[in-house]
């Protein structure tokens, strides 16, 4: 391939905080999702964020991208702290992510969906774009390529023209991480990105997901519920319960902590 | 071999050279890759080839080595032969399907030093047989996806080789040496050698030499008038002869395009994109497509599935005849118009076939029905006999001379004898110079007058000179009382019904003929949708007893046909039964290209041929399969045997 | 400087300088707004419990009015005519749910709001070719309704009030409470506020999504037809007050398009700020803000509290 | 049946990206753009240009621009009739204040003061959601129509209150006033409307048409991606209203040639090409015209075509049959095909291309 996905590098190297979430707490109305959390990403790293349902996982990605803000809490994203996340400074900053509940634009093909995500890098003017002509197609062709790019990457050829809402679950999965990859993140965030699926489509899924981290060096957060999945593809886990951290650390660390197997086996408290 | 004398290019290299001089900036090769025809001119391919060739150079291929090539349709593994070409090397393209075991055989065979691969899981395939592979030294690769993080000692990705070429080229010596190294190449060198899977044994190296090819491609190139605004598309396997042949001779000697598709699972789509001008399938695509083509009809709307019958009916009647030239009555003729308007002409649009101007179909036997039926629609189909040993053609059919039954005069330049056991026996301008490392069946297939045994049973018909194939010579049986038992010619009758997939027959020195019958799952899966037979798998299917029933009907339709056939009368199918898997070529059931394998069909399933002609009602059989991954297991089944009617033959017919 | 004093003090000595007007201001506002509520109850009710946004309500209203004047013009009894027309109503409430609803069931909301839009049309078309496009008084003495005024002193002035107005209320009053009565007390108000929290459970009420319908648009023509009655009384009805009935929708945004207090008390507001802006605000601008100043009123609000008076806060969820 | 896509292969992402990939649709546009440009002005009578074609291309223009919002952003507007009316009026200010210039720059020039009108109504959108805006856009919709009566500098203190309307020439010919003949205003009407239509087709196709798009189906996802809500809907809003405000503008120079204008921009206006919208077809070009075709020729049909057949009908019975119709058609699209007429377009049109087979 000539052209290639241009991946944004910041100055940070493998193994370099590339984010961090300290004492973040969120609540709506009286509400607490989530208690006083601190946990970090690694530039480079697999990073899963697991725990039962209404742990906060979700809530944690919303923070980190700006969509809810923390009550208390500072993120630091590449260096940068902040009391808040805006989804704007998020997304130009290079976080994409992918939503638990397929969250594609319906209406459009799955070349539209990848196009829209590619919002952030097409910048010719109104006046262009009025005319389809000059800057405005030159900007469009350069970046179908680099869409056509990450639709061969995924193995979503035969689907180009399909309008996502007609394309089975797996596939929308499938088109939204396309969609995310098309934002170049250096952070990539996916909620539950094998939810609902196959074990076939799991392990492609899996497959996918290793090698956007090997082949572009993406940092990847992920909400997963399948633990096989989660101590396969991770090089670290952190566990929330009830919207607190309850354990941190290598995947088999925290396999066998105490804590975590008690939240899993629903012991009471 | 007088042309063969006046050619000044008698190398594909030679070819390539002249068409980047000549015609340097039409479209020489396209691939549809990242969402559109990615197409590359005469003029860039040289280059590009160029540069391959000097980055294969590099890596050690020198002058008489053989490089595999190993993957789809792919530009650049389509270059990879050029590029070795050039050097003097000899190509090996080999099934991109074949088993590990099946393809350590053919490299280790041909003692291939470099291999150029189409991804990943062909790396994977080779590296898992590398200790078995003495000569090979590197691999190249076309699609990088996945294989960053290999060991890249031996491994580097065909780009790369390319860059480095343009790199290297860039001093005039290597330019030059590249230039020397083409001229030199001769048309007695080996051009390719492609290995046949063969329906009996290990596969066999066929040596073709380069005029030869040329020779053989020139020839059919100016029967059918091809010229270089002509399109392809290229999509059958590299190492097959058809491909070898269609797209990359004839389509360096009359310097058209030819088309790679985007994957194997969107060759449908991009036929209907590219819409060739010349197309060539065995008749087991054209089976496929009409099954395709009559279970999508059963949802259209009653209306309009009468509108499609009767107009095909009238195709029937008619087309064939207006094809031909033959006169038509006035209503008849528009009829056929108005059938063209609302049936054939927007069918064979969506099928992909409107540009069609030349279509050949060999390989097998076609159904005469299945034949005609595209004929009538409009299309210049058309039969050809031919052999990997032949490059190709031995008989073929001119415009004006087509029927279904035969496979036509000879082609242009060959030479045809029948020996005394009826096996056709030939000469041609392709014809290869023997298998690589196998004197021995060399001299088996080769009589003393050096003419090419085809192992293939056939006849000329008087009248008309066309050669008409009947079976393999050996296939071809007696039955207990005399009666001749031509299997295939059985076996084609009954899958000409798309509720057939495949068909083995049994008969020789026996008292009757007997069948085993794979089902279409598409087509039977259809119809059961639509008579609300509820199945869970193939195998509960297979043994329904309203499939049954309804093959069965299929079954006596084929009787009724065989019956009208004096020769064929006593082949009449006694009993049947529906087997409980699908034939496999991984299961060695079947070859690679998808021909059954009688004999091996016997000996695994012989229970059930005990129960045929055993008067049994069924019987129980247990086999062993391969799964796709890999792994064996046994699958068992309890198999029904269905008696058929047989249709008397009538006395008119005995007389004749 | 001069403009700034008119705008922002001038009005504000006016009400203190007058203030029997400032009263009797507020008073109209009232009356108004117990309109608007009127309207804007009928629709809550329906949206409540099947979800649909029925632009036809303030149809409804005028088409409700004009039957029951047309059937008291055939000379039935005021008690015959109201009853005649009733089910008029319910004939109305059951051919929408067959022809419009059924067949639009499981459409997005933005459907079956068009499909509103075609009731209010053919609701005109129809209505105008049987009533006649003439504006329409209802007969107040065949209803027993009060007719005439009576002054109040107060604050050194006079405050005029319709007895129709203070019969508007009392009536406007009394159907609230029997709405409340029925949603509370009764299986199928039980049911209706089931269904607006979801299907199944009106299901397991035992009544079908269909005949919910059919008594949510009985209901809402209902209270259509005592809105009719009161505007009918008032004023008259025709057909220009499908624009009035507009004002029906700010009223909603303020109130929550689900809440039947928030309808009441958005009723009131809009109709007390709209009057008192165009009795001290309009001549400033050359009168006839009324038409619009709702909206204003709503889109200022809405501004701060999108979910509406006694809306949820949004937590948005993805 | 018609299509023969066999052998149209694109080789490059600009054919592969164009509007009409395919041979046989550019054969068939540039059929309808002939008929458009020489048969209809060569073979309708003044009735059909003024009463049919006219009406018919000036509510497509609107339509268009309703479309834009509502279709392709997701923002139901209630007040385009306003913003129709907001152009008119800038037109015949425009034109009143530099008589020198020529009224067909006025007219496209209005669209902008009407753009500019539609931005400002419509920032409370970043808040205000589905309905609760569609009320929110009823504001603006009686606000300019009561400016339209209210502001007599508006009318040029006309006694009358109505816009009047003088000739106005292009090369010479009349195109707008009393002496304009139907055929000079059609054509006018029909290239303003082709290069709009063109260019609103360019947008839709385009990043910015994504959009909207990804605004209109899933808000969230598409802020998190870094769209900017606000700015894409006000830009919507923005392009909206310059379509409205052209449309406007020569519903009043080029169909009526003056009159009363508030009644023709009051919110039964905007009404009817919502309706236009719908039952053509949401987020649809074509569909807008196939709405403001059946919306706008229908009561024509009815009012003439009735009587024509020989079914007595006086006006009055006309107006009240026309509303239970356009009802009654409303719901009976709806139930029928909710995604309007492009939808059954489209569905032809993929029946087209696979013919014979039904899929």
């Amino acid at each position: 391939m000539d052209a290639s996905v241009h991946h944004k590098t910041s100055t940070l190297a493998k193994g370099d905080t590339l984010l961090a979430v300290d004492n973040v707490s969120l609540a709506f109305g009286g509400v607490k999702a989530i208690t006083d959390v601190s946990f970090d990403i690694k530039k480079g790293e697999i990073r899963a964020i697991i725990g039962p349902n209404g742990a906060g996982k979700t809530s944690m990605l919303n923070v980190i991208n700006g969509f809810y803000h923390p009550q208390q809490g500072r993120i630091t994203f590449k260096g940068e702290t902040r009391q808040k996340m805006r989804p704007y400074v998020a997304a130009s900053q290079g976080i994409a992510r992918t939503f638990q509940n397929v969250a594609l634009f319906k209406g459009m093909t799955t070349l539209d969906n990848i196009m829209a995500g590619r919002s952030l890098k097409m910048n010719s003017n109104l006046f262009w774009q009025l005319w389809r002509h000059g800057p405005a197609m030159r900007e469009e062709v350069e970046h179908r390529r680099v869409v056509e790019e990450i639709i061969d990457f995924l193995e979503i050829q035969a689907i180009r023209k399909t309008p996502v809402g007609k394309l089975p679950y797996g596939l929308q999965k499938r088109v939204e991480l396309g969609r995310a990859l098309a934002m170049e993140p250096e952070l990539l965030l996916l909620d539950e990105p094998m939810a609902g699926m196959n074990l076939e489509e799991k392990e492609d899924m899996s497959r996918f997901i290793v090698d956007v981290n090997t082949q572009y060096g993406t940092t990847i957060a992920l909400i997963e519920h399948d633990i096989g999945v989660v101590m396969d593809l991770s090089d670290r886990v952190v566990v929330l319960e009830y919207g607190r951290k309850i354990a941190d650390g290598t995947p088999d660390h925290v396999k066998n902590d105490q804590t975590v197997i008690d939240a899993y086996l629903g012991v009471p408290h | 071999m007088e042309a063969a004398k006046a050619l000044r290019e008698d190398t594909f290299p030679k070819l390539l050279a002249r068409n980047a001089r000549v015609r340097g900036a039409r479209p020489a090769i396209r691939h549809k890759d990242l969402g559109i025809w990615q197409t590359w001119s005469w003029a860039e391919v040289y280059e590009t080839v160029r540069a391959l060739a000097v980055g294969y150079r590099a890596l050690g291929l020198e002058r008489g080595d053989t490089i595999a090539i190993v993957g789809a349709n792919r530009p650049k593994l389509y270059w990879s032969m050029m590029a070795a070409q050039m050097l003097g090397a000899i190509p090996v393209p080999v099934y991109a399907d074949a088993v590990a075991d099946e393809m350590a055989y053919v490299l280790e065979h041909a003692q291939v030093k470099l291999a150029a691969v189409q991804d990943q899981e062909q790396v994977d395939k080779i590296l898992s047989i590398a200790d078995r592979l003495h000569y090979l030294k590197f691999i190249a690769y076309d699609w990088e996806r996945g294989l960053r993080d290999y060991d890249h000692t031996r491994l580097k990705p065909i780009n790369e080789l390319i860059a480095e070429g343009r790199g290297l080229l860039k001093d005039p010596a290597i330019a030059s040496a590249l230039d020397e190294s083409i001229a030199a190449g001769v048309g007695a060198d080996i051009s390719v050698i492609l290995y046949t899977s063969g329906t009996t044994g290990r596969s066999k190296g066929v040596m073709l030499s380069a005029e030869r090819c040329i020779n053989a491609a020139t020839d059919s190139v100016k029967f059918d008038r091809l010229n270089d605004h002509d399109e392809v598309l290229a999509y059958l396997p590299l190492a097959w002869v058809g491909d070898h042949y269609m797209n990359y001779a004839q389509g360096l000697v009359a310097g058209y395009c030819m088309s790679c598709p985007e994957s194997a699972d969107t060759v449908q789509q991009d036929l209907r994109e590219i819409g060739p001008t010349f197309y060539f399938a065995p008749p087991r695509v054209f089976e496929n497509l009409l099954t395709r083509v009559m279970i999508r009809m059963e949802d259209a709307s009653a209306l309009k599935r009468k509108m499609f019958h009767y107009f095909i009916g009238i195709a029937k009647q008619y087309g064939e005849k207006i094809l031909n030239g033959e006169s038509v009555p006035l209503a008849g003729q528009l009829l056929y118009g108005l059938g063209n308007l609302l049936v054939y002409a927007p069918l064979k649009n969506v099928l992909g076939f409107s540009r069609m101007r030349v279509g050949y179909t060999a390989g097998e036997a076609i159904g005469p029905e299945l034949f005609s039926f595209y004929r009538s629609l409009g299309l210049n189909l058309k039969q050809l006999y031919g052999q990997t040993e032949a490059f190709l053609y031995v008989t073929v059919q001119p415009d004006g001379q087509i029927r279904a039954d035969t496979v036509g005069p000879l082609a242009p330049n060959v030479e045809v004898k029948i020996s005394e056991e009826g096996e056709v026996l030939f000469k041609s301008p392709g014809m290869f110079l023997g298998y690589f490392r196998d004197d021995e069946r060399t001299h088996e297939t080769l009589t003393p007058d050096g003419f090419i045994k085809t192992g293939d049973a056939g006849f000329f018909e008087p009248q008309s000179g066309h050669l008409k194939i009947i079976d393999r010579a050996k296939d071809v049986g007696k039955m207990a009382n005399g009666d001749l038992f031509p299997p295939k010619y059985v076996e084609n009758k009954l899958k000409f019904f798309p509720n057939i997939k495949e068909a083995v027959a049994f008969g020789d020195t026996r008292d009757f003929v007997t069948c085993f019958l794979n089902i279409d799952i598409t087509a039977v899966g259809n119809w059961a949708e639509r008579n609300n037979v509820v199945y869970a798998s193939y195998q509960e299917l297979a043994g329904h007893p309203l499939v049954y029933d309804m093959i069965a009907s299929h079954v006596d339709e084929v009787n009724r046909l065989l019956a009208a056939e004096p020769m064929m009368a006593g082949a009449q199918i006694k009993r049947f039964l529906i087997l409980h898997k699908e034939l496999d070529a991984d299961d060695g059931e079947l070859t690679r290209t998808q021909k059954v394998r009688r004999g091996f069909i016997a000996e695994r399933y012989a229970p059930l041929i005990d129960a045929l002609y055993n008067g049994s009602s069924e019987a129980d059989i247990s086999t062993e399969v391969t799964f796709e991954d890999g792994r064996k297991g046994t699958i068992s089944a309890r198999v029904k045997v269905r008696d058929c009617t047989l249709v008397p033959v009538s006395a008119h017919n005995k007389a004749a | 400087m001069h403009a700034l004093y008119m705008v922002l003090i001038d009005p504000f000595v006016q009400m203190v300088s007058a203030p029997d007007l400032f009263v009797q201001t507020i008073w109209e506002g009232l009356v108004a707004g117990v309109l608007y509520a009127l309207i804007a109850l009928g629709f809550v009710l329906i949206f409540k419990a099947s979800g649909v946004f029925n632009f036809a309500q303030g149809m409804m209203v005028v088409f409700a009015g004009l039957t029951l004047i047309a059937f008291q013009d055939m000379g039935l009894p005021a008690i015959a005519a109201l009853a005649a027309s009733l089910a008029v109503m319910y004939l109305l409430a059951l051919s929408i749910e067959r022809v419009v609803l059924r067949p639009l069931v499981n459409q997005p909301d933005i459907i079956l709001f068009m499909a509103t839009f075609g009731i209010t049309y053919i609701l005109i078309g129809f209505g105008e070719m049987i009533f006649g496009g003439e504006p329409r008084e209802v007969n107040t003495k065949a209803f027993f309704l009060p007719q005439g005024s009576f002054e109040i002193p107060i604050l050194g002035g006079f405050v005029q009030i319709q007895k129709i107005d203070v019969a508007a209320a009392v009536i406007a009053a009394l159907m609230i409470a029997a709405l409340g009565f029925f949603f509370q007390k009764t299986r199928i108000g039980r049911a209706l506020r089931a269904v607006a929290d979801s299907h199944k459970a009106a299901l397991s009420v035992g009544i079908s999504l269909n005949q919910i319908w059919v008594i949510v648009w009985f209901a809402a023509g209902i209270v259509a037809l005592v809105a009719g009655i009161m505007w009918g009384a008032r004023s008259n009805v025709s057909f220009a007050l499908q624009v009035v009935a507009l004002k029906a929708l700010p009223v909603l945004i303020l109130g929550g398009f689900t809440s039947i207090p928030g309808a009441i008390i958005g009723g009131l507001i809009i109709g007390v700020g709209e009057k008192l802006g165009e009795f001290y605000w309009g001549p400033l601008m050359g009168g006839g803000i009324e038409s619009w100043l709702a909206y204003f009123i709503a889109l200022g609000f809405l501004l701060f509290r999108p979910q509406g008076l006694f809306g949820d806060k949004i937590i948005e969820r993805i | 049946m018609f299509y023969r896509e066999a052998g149209q292969f694109k080789t490059t992402y600009p054919s592969d990206m164009a509007i009409f990939p395919i041979a046989q649709d550019r054969i068939g546009i540039g059929i309808i753009l002939a008929m458009a440009f020489i048969f209809i002005p060569l073979f309708a009578s003044d009735f059909i240009m003024s009463s049919v074609m006219i009406p018919f291309l000036v509510f497509s223009l609107a339509a268009i621009g309703l479309n834009i919002l509502t279709g392709y952003t997701g923002l139901i507007s209630l007040g385009t009739g306003a913003f129709m009316g907001v152009g008119a009026y800038a037109c015949y200010k425009l034109m009143t204040i530099f008589p020198g210039v020529n009224i067909i720059v006025w007219i496209v020039t209005a669209g902008f003061f009407s753009a500019a009108v539609g931005i400002l109504f419509g920032i409370p959108s970043l808040r205000i959601k589905g309905f609760y805006l569609a009320v929110a856009t009823l504001a603006a919709q009686f606000f300019l129509q009561w400016c339209f009566v209210r502001i007599p500098w508006l009318y040029n203190y006309n006694a009358s209150g109505a816009i009047e309307v003088g000739t106005r020439t292009l090369f010479g010919i009349p195109i707008v006033g009393p002496n304009a003949t139907p055929e000079a205003r059609y054509y006018v009407l029909l290239c303003i409307v082709v290069v709009l239509t063109w260019i609103a087709s360019n947008l839709v196709h385009g990043r910015i048409g994504r959009s909207w798009m990804a605004v209109r189906d899933m808000d969230i996802a598409a802020e998190l991606m870094g769209i900017k809500l606000l700015d894409t809907k006000l830009l919507a809003f923005a392009v909206s209203s310059f379509y409205a405000g052209v449309a406007g503008a020569c519903m009043m120079f080029l169909w009526y040639g003056g009159g009363e204008a508030s009644d023709a921009f009051n919110i039964n206006q905007s009404f009817l090409i919502l309706f236009m919208v719908i039952i053509g077809g949401l987020g649809s070009l074509i569909g807008s015209f196939f709405g403001a075709a059946f919306i706008s020729i229908l009561p024509t049909i009815l009012k003439f075509g009735l009587p024509a057949i020989g079914v007595p009908l006086s006006g009055a019975t006309a107006e009240h049959l026309i509303h239970i119709t356009v009802g009654g058609l409303i719901i009976f699209f709806l139930i029928v095909e909710p995604h309007g007429l492009a939808r059954l377009w489209q569905i032809g049109k993929q029946k087209l291309r696979m013919w014979p087979f039904p899929y």
